[in-house]
């Protein structure tokens, strides 16, 4: 029979890493580390990284010896793909801590169902003078980021599908098809800013100067919108394994209902990630919204007429020109409340996307 | 219902590379036809241009006719899908649909085709094709859970029921049994010998047995080497292919004893 | 549906229903004044209900843009219109073109944090010293010598700039080009000097001002209402250090000198400050930001609308509004009545 | 049970197929107008730019001079967040489609999707009232100890505004977009290639190479390219984070600028040529978008016949 | 380097459900053994755990003991990555690596231990596996194209191919003729006697033809009905279960003389 090349140990067992060799290899790094970050003056994360390190370092060439090289890299590559996880996780409870220490305080009934009208630099001095509780809220950024973001949504997710179905299921891979996924990637650069001068130039053209209206903002953050949610789209629907259509087709059922009711369904959770992705790429631009949808304090509920605020423009707002230059506090304070908010919408929409995707999603009973 | 099958001559491409050679055949109605050969000979490829499922694929083509009742299915004016609601298939591997139930994937063609049905006639519809493809006893309690959740055996008999839930006039099989064990086998040769009385079949099949039981005509395709179209080389009565064929070719391949 | 436009728990104002004013002005512009303006807006709306002003504060020649292709009815502006502009204006602000008016008026803190120092003396050539990068540690002898009996440490200085194109900028190196020709020698402009490269800088007053404020031996420029806690510089003014105040700004605003010239309408209040002044007690690094309108209006209504806006905005009242909400210096009365006149001017096209 | 004729039935099913494809299409060339529309929008705003004598351009040598450092800053920042995103995105991703016990990844996921809520503005604050003060002891570390590699050359920034902080609240904001998409993929992987994978003895990460990477490739690459568009595209962040100027090879020393961050600070105070100059830089970062985008694609093509399709 | 495998009342569970009841069987070394029983059983299922394959499914386990020459596999410190390179394993359904070509795929199993494996080396190793799987001949001249190119059979025989290139001790087969031709299969079965001289072979099959003329052993295995685990009903000489089984269920499913 074929004659064998390979190195096998003779034993299941032999060679073997015992239990404890890796809480070992652990406990070590954690002293060294301390002792390492102790001789620059200990500081948390210096421990961090030096611990990390050695860990890795330790466990792998442990493991290297022991059990040789293929174990020795997949220990690593384990071992590495926690640490970034890890590492991931660090920016993001951060920002999550920042946002929520700075950002609670400043939520209040009043902060969700009173907009800025009538608020002054004036009514921020008396209230830090007193202690009182800061006024003003968010109401008219809420409703105004809602409203343009369903506009948004509603103007992208269909150009999008459909050029993700286009592009996937009928172009054959023509040159059409590869301009329009080529472009699409392109458009995923256009600086934000970028999109909102286009926007209110096109609508300045058509509907005369100056026009800022809720509506020009949403179309801006299609611009941004669309490209994400053909790319994520695309991506989805070419793993939709051919046999489903197929088996589809063989039924007698006709391509755009095979497209509808196998296809989709079947890629639905990655397309309503993909989709969440966008909204909440978009639904956190500031520049785009500051030149299409002007800045109010007031609330309007018009997406066709009028100024329209929105959170991202609120927060950056108060960040950037506080109410009262003199006291910023009540004016920080509210930016942060509104990030806040801001994020638990987005939480809100993900879980929704989840929820869709849960319903539709394969079964994966197997 | 059933009905008659005409090729003639027919090419069939995969882009440049000529994949079945000039084949050309008279497939009665009301019979059932084998296909065998040895793998890659073309079988499957061939099958699926008799309802068109071939130009599914890139770049892939026919030359040729092929007519159903003398209506040929690549004439101007024919649509795939009215083609492919007249004959079914069911294919090489179980492709049950994920997203849907056991019960959904039974009513796929007609709930995909946006028929109405009512409840009850669905549900006899479920019960009948399930029972057809000897799969109702073991699904029955659970016909709302995930068809993928079966073992190969069971979501291919799955797929069989899904297509002969439809009607057609034609059934394609490409080694419907592959993955069956002999007792389900035996379920799908009883179905296939109780639609002969109505419906046309074509079935490709490794296993020479099956097609001597199951089948009253016999195709052998063979190839002449890797790169060369497939053929057909002998076509006849299933018994005169299996005890007395003119090709020597074809008694080569019957005559070795196998699976 | 359920939300409330009163902030402010006012109560419900029936006696003012006497204004007929109605409609919208849109305005855009310098964010300078972006608070002065809350407060205006604020103001105006509670004597006159059923009109209601917005404003962008996008930055000054957005606004002046957005005024000159008509899309908005007003602009706020750091910088009176260059000739150029007021070319522009003359077709698209009715024949007269656009009229300047002066409405906000802040002085600009040179604001440092160093610990322990909360007031330093400094002349104007000192100053462009050390923005320049030229001065770097605060023990400096040129500093040193201006500022007998303070403890000056050692630390180096960090000079934190404005890294957008602002008002703020132009009008301090302004300020340094007229008054430290010698040591300043890069033209005024909105945008820091490219050469002084690699210095820290930040976005926005409040960028600036955050930045500076948590970096030890930084030193920055902003609008003075928004330094906080941070120590000043009296500047040196003729043979004394002023430091900035309200009437020290006043002050210096009234040395300065009308601009005039082609196309520029009668009563126009564009005005060249006099930023190397040595009238005793005036404050010259300071900026005006003005209200730009069109000299003529389409329609009689949007008239009303803005010389209501305007001559509330430049009156005592406005002016205290403002003040007290964004804590900038009130323009002089002389001024104020010079500016009610100007806007009293602005007509319908017959 | 119909025995019609082939011929001729279907007719309205027939149309609901073109209709449908008709509409996807449409939905293919309006993207393609649009696409048209902003890049003209933009040639023709920015066409006073290229016809402006040099000396009018900011900084007095002409648009070349004024872009090129601006570019290379671009490049930079995008460099910095796609080569600690990259494998961050990745690894997190396998991590919850194949490390992370089964009842977590899901909340995992979750948790990560979340970095992709939190708006532009807010990573802006958050880069500069807690990473960049955060960032510069670990500055002036490497300035002190690293200073001869020109990238870490000192004196750090004392107030931790720099290009690798920009780059660094850039990658966090591209991390998600990376992740969530090849999260998707990943755990689309065929569970036969994976087992055909297992089942010849190789260890979880050679698996992971064998069946999943190749599967995921272009999936990855799409998801890096979008990751790479939101780097290129960012403005507020880094208008917040980054002390700008002019182009230098140190990381922790203020300097440098990006395209969409110049765009942003100086387009409220622009008028006339300015403006047409900043919309000139747009067009430029839609220039540098297509290229990075031809190679990209240049990337996937080379191994389509590979591709794990089907 | 064949060994024996003993398996002591091993109870397999997919999650809560247990899907294979109490099985304990003693297979031989240098010998084959097959499988046989109706679909559903748990053949696929009980194979699985014979190289640890079984936990790879989320919520899988099992209770007991599987004996490799005495060493439990599923004991306290054995790899299963140790125990799948010992035990190698060919699919129902083909797999090979898409991304791959043809010669990658047969060496993709001795890359892992192997990296620098020489060029002569690989070829041979490439020409021997290929030619064991009866698929030289055809992909000889495409060595370096993608595997997902061939024909379904194709796909299943370069699966074997690379099953065989590493040379296991023992090698699980489940179903691996059920997609291959008569020449195919014979060849497989040619191989599978070969194989035996050196290696212990298990294997699952439909096909009672085959199940008798390859195997020394045959344990069938039955249900008793759905949701019910799956038993070994029986387990001698192949012999003896196809002429002279001791149980009745056996008989009656031997004795169908099926596919
Ligand atoms: N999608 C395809 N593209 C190109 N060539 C193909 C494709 N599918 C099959 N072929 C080739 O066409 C020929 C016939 O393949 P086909 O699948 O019809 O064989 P078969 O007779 O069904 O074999 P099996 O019994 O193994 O299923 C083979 O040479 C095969 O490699
Ligand atoms: N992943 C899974 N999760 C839950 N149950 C499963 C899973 N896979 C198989 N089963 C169930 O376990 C039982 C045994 O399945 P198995 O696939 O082992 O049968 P088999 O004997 O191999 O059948 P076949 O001959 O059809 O391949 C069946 O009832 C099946 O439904
Ligand atoms: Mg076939
Ligand atoms: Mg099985
Ligand atoms: O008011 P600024 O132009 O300095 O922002």
């Amino acid at each position: 029979m074929i004659d064998t090349t390979l190195t096998r140990s003779a034993s299941l067992t032999k060679n073997q890493l015992p239990g404890w060799a890796l809480w070992a290899t652990f406990a070590a790094s954690i002293v060294l580390g301390a002792a390492f970050s102790a001789l620059l003056g200990f500081s948390i994360a210096t421990f961090a990284i030096f611990a990390a390190v050695l860990f890795v370092a330790g466990s792998t060439i442990a493991t290297r010896v022991v059990e040789g090289s293929r174990r020795a890299a997949d220990r690593f590559a384990t071992n590495l793909i926690y640490g970034a996880f890890i590492l991931a996780l660090v920016p993001l409870i951060s920002v999550i801590f920042t946002v929520l220490v700075r950002g609670i305080p400043g939520l209040s009934m009043d902060f969700l169902f009173t907009s800025m009208g009538g608020m002054t630099g004036t009514v921020d001095n008396e209230t830090v003078a007193s202690g009182g509780p800061v006024l003003g809220g968010a109401y008219h950024a809420i409703m105004g980021t809602l409203l343009i973001t369903l506009w948004a949504t509603i103007i992208s997710v269909p150009i999008g599908l459909l050029t993700a179905v286009y592009l996937v299921e009928y172009s054959k891979g023509g040159p059409l098809a590869r301009a329009i996924t080529f472009f699409v990637d392109v458009m995923t650069g256009i600086p934000s800013i970028v999109a909102g001068l286009f926007a209110a130039a096109f609508f300045g053209l058509v509907f005369g100067p100056g026009t800022r209206t809720g509506f020009v903002a949403a179309v801006a953050l299609s611009v941004l919108m669309i490209p994400v949610v053909v790319r994520s789209t695309e991506e989805m629907l070419k793993i939709v394994p051919n046999e489903l259509r197929e088996a589809s087709y063989a039924l007698g059922v006709r391509k755009w209902r095979t497209i509808l009711k196998v296809v989709v369904p079947t890629a639905i959770s990655g397309i309503a990630s993909g989709v969440t992705l966008a909204i909440a790429r978009v639904i956190g631009e500031t520049a785009p919204l500051l030149v299409t949808a002007g800045f109010v304090n007031t609330i309007n509920l018009n997406v066709f007429a009028g100024w329209m605020a929105s959170l991202p423009t609120f927060i950056y707002r108060q960040l950037m020109s506080p109410t009262s230059p003199t006291n910023t506090d009540p004016s920080t304070q509210r930016a942060w409340a509104a990030a806040l908010l801001l994020i638990l919408m987005v939480m809100l929409l993900n879980l929704g996307a989840r929820l869709v995707a849960r319903i539709f999603a394969p079964k994966t009973g197997r | 219902m059933s009905k008659r099958i005409d090729v003639k001559d027919l090419n069939v491409y995969y882009g440049d590379f000529l994949a079945v050679e000039d084949v050309s055949i008279k497939i009665d109605a009301r019979s059932v036809t084998a296909f065998i050969g040895p793998s890659g000979c073309g079988k499957s490829t061939f099958l699926r241009t008799l309802n068109r499922m071939h130009e599914v694929l890139p770049g892939a083509r026919v030359e040729g006719e092929v007519l159903l009742d003398g209506e040929n299915l690549y004439g101007p004016g024919v649509d795939p899908v009215t083609v492919r609601s007249h004959i079914g298939m069911v294919f090489q591997r179980p492709n049950p649909f994920p997203t849907m139930s056991i019960r959904d994937n039974v009513l796929a063609g007609v709930k995909l085709n946006n028929k109405r049905i009512s409840r009850s006639d669905a549900d006899d519809l479920v019960e009948k094709s399930l029972t057809g493809a000897n799969l109702w006893r073991e699904v029955k309690d659970r016909l709302d859970k995930p068809g993928s959740g079966l073992s190969g055996g069971q979501q291919q008999r799955l797929c069989i029921a899904r297509a002969i839930a439809v009607s057609p006039e034609v059934i394609l099989m490409d080694e419907p049994c592959s993955a069956l064990d002999p007792i389900s086998t035996l379920a799908i040769e009883d179905l296939i010998e109780e639609l002969k009385s109505d419906y046309t079949v074509v079935i490709v099949t490794h296993n020479m047995q099956q097609a001597a039981r199951v089948s009253d005509k016999t195709a052998f395709f063979n190839i002449a080497g890797t790169g060369k179209p497939g053929k057909l080389i002998e076509y006849d009565d299933t018994t005169v292919i299996f005890n007395n064929p003119t090709v020597k070719a074809t008694e080569d391949y019957v005559s070795g004893r196998f699976g | 549906a359920c939300g409330s436009d009163n902030a402010t728990n006012a109560a419900a104002d029936t006696e003012s229903s006497d204004s007929a004013l109605t409609g919208t002005l849109s305005g855009a512009g310098a964010s300078s004044q972006a608070s002065a303006m809350d407060a205006w807006i604020a103001g105006f709306a509670k004597a006159n209900p059923n009109a209601s002003i917005q404003y962008s504060p996008d930055g000054s020649g957005a606004g002046r843009e957005a005024l000159l292709a008509g899309g908005v009815q007003f602009a706020g502006s750091d910088a009176y219109l260059k000739d150029e502009e007021v070319e522009a204006s003359l077709g698209t602000c009715g024949p007269d073109g656009a009229l300047h008016v002066p409405a906000y008026i802040s002085p600009i803190a040179i604001a440092f944090n160093l610990d322990g120092v909360d007031e330093l003396n400094l002349d104007a050539d000192t100053i462009a010293g050390i923005f320049r990068g030229e001065i770097s540690t605060w023990n400096d002898p040129a500093i040193a010598s201006q500022n007998e009996g303070t403890e000056l440490p050692a630390t180096a200085i960090t000079v934190v700039h404005r890294s957008d194109e602002s008002g703020t900028t132009e009008n301090f190196t302004e300020y340094l080009a007229a008054a430290a020709p010698d040591v300043w020698t890069t033209e005024a402009s909105g945008e820091w000097p490219a050469e002084l490269d690699g210095q820290e800088n930040a976005q926005g007053t409040s960028g600036v001002v955050s930045a500076a404020s948590s970096t030890d031996g930084a030193i920055t420029y902003a609008d003075a209402s928004a330094v906080g806690s941070m120590g000043t510089v009296a500047v040196k003014v003729g043979d004394e250090y002023v430091a900035y105040t309200a009437d020290a700004a006043a002050k210096a605003v009234e040395a300065s000198t009308p601009v005039k010239g082609e196309g520029r309408p009668e009563l126009d209040m564009a005005m060249e400050l006099a930023r190397d002044t040595t009238e005793s007690g005036a404050y010259p690094v300071v900026l005006v930001s003005y209200h730009l309108y069109c000299t003529t209006y389409d329609s009689q209504e949007t008239v009303d609308l803005i010389k209501a806006f305007g001559s509330y905005v430049v009156s005592e009242e406005g002016q205290a509004a403002a003040s007290e909400a964004a804590g900038n210096a009130p323009m002089s009365a002389a001024l104020q009545e010079q500016a009610a006149k100007a806007i009293e001017s602005i007509k319908a096209a017959s | 049970m119909s025995s019609k004729s082939i011929q001729g039935t279907g007719g309205a099913g027939r149309a609901g197929d073109k209709v449908f494809s008709g509409i996807t299409l449409l939905a293919g060339c309006l993207i393609l107008t649009v696409l048209f529309a902003v890049a003209a929008f933009l040639l023709w705003q920015a066409l006073p730019t290229f016809t402006a004598s040099s000396d009018d351009i900011s900084g007095g040598s002409g648009f070349l001079a004024y872009i090129f450092p601006l570019v290379i800053g671009t490049v930079i920042a995008a460099a910095i967040a796609l080569l600690i995103a990259t494998p961050v995105g990745i690894a997190v991703a396998l991590f919850i489609s194949h490390y992370a016990p089964r009842r977590l990844a899901q909340g995992l996921g979750y948790v990560v999707d979340l970095l992709a809520a939190i708006p532009s503005v807010v990573y802006g604050a958050w880069g500069m009232t807690v990473l960049a003060p955060a960032l510069v002891g670990p500055y002036n570390w490497l300035a002190d100890n690293a200073g001869w590699f020109p990238l870490f050359a000192g004196p750090a920034s004392q107030t931790g505004k720099t290009m690798l902080t920009a780059g660094i609240v850039l990658s966090v904001m591209v991390l998600p977009i990376i992740t969530s998409l090849s999260r998707e993929i990943f755990l689309q992987t065929p569970k036969l290639h994976e087992e055909a994978a297992l089942a010849m003895g190789a260890t979880r990460w050679e698996m992971i190479r064998m069946a999943v990477f190749p599967f995921a490739r272009p999936g990855i690459i799409s998801a890096v390219m979008l990751g790479l568009g939101r780097a290129l595209g960012e403005t507020m962040a880094v208008a917040l984070v980054l002390s700008s100027g002019g182009l230098i090879a140190s990381l922790i020393r203020p300097g440098n600028q990006t395209i969409a961050a110049e765009i942003a600070l100086n387009f409220p105070e622009a008028y006339g040529l300015r403006l047409s100059e900043l919309i000139a830089a747009g067009l430029v970062l839609f220039v540098i978008t297509l290229i990075v985008n031809v190679i990209a694609r240049w990337i996937i093509s080379r191994h389509k016949e590979f591709s794990g399709a089907n």
